[in-house]
């Protein structure tokens, strides 16, 4: 049972990494803001939610599980609250989707 | 990791104080990776909130951009450099890191270690030192943090007795603060009241886990600011006047300051907090905990008058 | 090895340095606070670099677990109330400057010291 | 296996950090920095279990709210700017 609770957890955990470092050089490597947002928010939400999971798998029925439940709670509900912050201020600063695409540049010319 | 920061140095103002608060995050993590827990959650409080709140706050009041460039460059240069090579040639002589034998760990800290579960009885041997067996020292600091809030309110000459102009016109009243997003406006305000909470659990689990007054005052008081930015500053100060605030700040030292002096009248020392429960054990919780709401008062008192301070200033 | 030990103090020696420059080269003055504080914080780096011991684990007892090896907690005790310390010295120093911006309309040296030329 | 997930999430910083320095605009800045903040999270909760000290999960509670007031605030502080700078931007919305 131990090393079943064990696997699934290292499961979770490596997603998470995997998930995490995607979302990484997604935020590095799109061309504009609102795609970066997007990768980034895929780090935010699935890779927190694998590694958090996979934490408190190892973690069992305890106050720590408790904390962590109450971390991811926190996590999903301020990214994405943030995100979204700072997705419509840069709309009202005059930042317009798509405009860094590169297809798009190539079709202005 | 950590020498990545060394980037931070250079680009505009604005960009150096988000840099700077990425930075305090990585020196907390670092903290925290170096078994300083208590220290670990201050700077994050700390450094990570506040700090950038604050340079923010006087960057709206000034320049936002830097101005052409630096004029004796070279001669800072040569001096830092110079600088640098003594002090790592310092460094040679230090014992390696993480060795049990340097003299910092042969000193006092044994002894702390050693007689802290008996003669105190609190877990965290971190806030034991501070509020018992450094009670002093805790006391001095407490009022130089007291000393740099007042020294604020006198220079940005926020007046307590005057309330900021009532004329303002509704209309323009509704845009204040981050009213008009909607959905960061709900989700901020579902999220203070556990903010507020979550402090006031750092401040009494103080004893048993990481925290204490300090990092308590920093989270309460960034609670509260997060309050302020949602509903508008004015909203804020008519749910915590600033009299309240210096009143919690003067109300905090006077607390550290009458535990010291009541341990005098009941027939130990200043500061001696063992005549103040049953048994020298008991006395020794109570002393720790009176210290750390003093503490936290006054810290939570002086940030945010600081802050509202800063913010007040920005609008009129 | 024995050097490899050493490199968190160099670390610290960077940081420092890195501050120390902008204290003293940088003419804006919000920016020199930044180096300021950027100066403390490698002095908290130091602190806590000389505070751990290998092996050991945070200064806090747990229960049921017998004979462990801490941290040294003195110096987390300085540094914590420090912290906050450097936080209320900074927030001064901000105000100084709001002042300073109000008085002379500038926050770049210079520009101020040009005005007191006059 | 912690130290697997704990290089990603490294990596991971180190990227955002690449970004936060490069961003073209402010707001890209914000956005790595926030995303900084939540990996931040993420390394403490699998550090502290690391060590076998799961008490400290304390820590990446506190994280995790600072960093959101963070970024609320930096936000603030554009909205306050542009308000400064072209005063009837409210009503062209």
């Amino acid at each position: 049972m131990d090393t079943l609770i064990d696997i699934a957890s290292w499961l979770l955990l490596s997603f998470g990494g995997v998930f995490v470092f995607i979302g990484g050089i997604g935020a590095l490597r799109m061309p504009d803001l609102y795609t970066r947002m997007h990768a980034a928010s895929l780090t935010d939400t699935m890779g927190t939610v694998l590694i958090i999971a996979g934490v408190m798998l190892q973690a069992g029925a305890s106050l720590a599980s408790i904390k962590l439940a109450a971390i991811l709670i926190f996590l999903l509900f301020t990214s994405p609250t943030s995100t979204n912050a700072l997705a419509s201020a840069a709309l009202l600063s005059g930042l317009r989707p798509g405009e860094a695409l590169p297809w798009r540049k190539e079709s202005e010319t | 990791m950590i020498t990545a920061l060394a980037i931070v140095r250079t680009p505009n103002l604005f960009v150096a104080v988000m840099l700077s608060g990425v930075f305090s995050l990585l020196l907390a993590a670092n903290f925290f990776i170096l078994d300083s827990p208590d220290v670990a959650l201050t700077e994050a409080a700390v450094g990570a909130g506040i700090s950038t709140v604050l340079f923010l706050g006087a960057l709206s009041l000034t320049a936002e951009h830097e101005r052409a460039g630096s004029a004796n460059r070279f001669a800072a240069l040569t001096v830092v450099t110079a600088t640098s090579l003594v002090v790592i040639y310092a460094t040679l002589d230090k014992p390696p890191m993480g060795d049990p034998n340097a003299p910092v760990h042969q000193h006092v800290a044994p002894w702390y270690l050693k007689n802290t579960p008996e003669l105190i009885d609190v877990p965290n041997i971190v806030t034991a030192v501070l509020a018992s067996f450094r009670g002093y020292d805790t006391l001095g600091e407490v009022f130089v943090v007291f000393t740099a809030g007042i020294g604020v309110l006198f220079l940005l000459g926020a007046n307590p007795g005057k309330p900021a102009q009532p004329s303002r016109t509704p209309a323009l009243d509704s845009t204040k603060g981050l009213r008009h997003y909607l959905i960061p406006r709900v989700v901020g305000r579902l999220l203070v009241p556990f903010i507020v909470l979550f402090g006031l659990y750092v401040q009494f689990h103080g004893d048993y886990g990481p925290g204490g007054g300090f990092q308590a005052g920093a989270i309460i008081a960034a609670g509260i600011i997060l309050f302020a930015l949602i509903e508008g500053e004015d909203q804020a100060l008519r749910v915590l006047p600033q009299r309240a605030l210096m009143g919690l700040m003067v109300s905090g030292a006077l607390l550290y300051g009458s535990v010291g002096v009541a341990g005098i009248l009941l027939g130990g020392n200043f500061l001696d907090y063992s005549v103040l429960g049953s048994n020298p054990v008991a006395g020794q919780h109570i002393g720790i905990l009176l210290i750390e709401i003093g503490v936290g008062l006054t810290v939570t008192g002086v940030l945010l008058s600081v802050f509202f301070a800063f913010a007040i200033r920005g609008k009129s | 090895m024995e050097l490899l030990g050493l490199y968190h103090y160099w670390v610290f020696a960077v940081l420092l340095m890195i501050g120390f420059y902008a204290v003293m080269a940088k003419l804006n003055l919000i920016k020199k606070l930044i180096g300021l504080s950027m100066f403390q914080a490698a002095v908290f780096l130091l602190y806590i670099t000389m505070s751990k011991v290998d092996g050991g684990t945070a200064p806090i007892i747990q229960n049921g677990a017998e004979n462990q090896l801490f941290s040294n907690p003195l110096p987390q005790v300085l540094i914590l109330t420090a912290i906050v310390v450097g936080i209320s010295t900074t927030a001064l120093g901000l105000g100084i400057v709001v002042r300073i911006k109000e008085e002379y309309g500038s926050i770049e040296e210079h520009e101020i010291l040009e005005v007191d030329r006059q | 296996m912690y130290y697997i997930v704990i290089a990603a999430i490294l990596v991971t910083m180190v990227l955002a950090l690449i970004r936060a320095i490069l961003g073209p605009s402010v707001y890209d800045r914000v956005l790595a920095v926030n995303m900084f903040g939540t990996k931040t999270v993420l390394l403490i909760s699998v550090v502290a279990f690391l060590y076998g000290r799961p008490d400290f999960l304390d820590l990446a509670l506190a994280y995790a709210l600072m960093n959101f007031i963070g970024v609320l605030a930096v936000l603030e502080f554009f909205r306050r700017r542009s308000e400064r700078r072209t005063p009837d931007k409210q009503e062209a919305r």
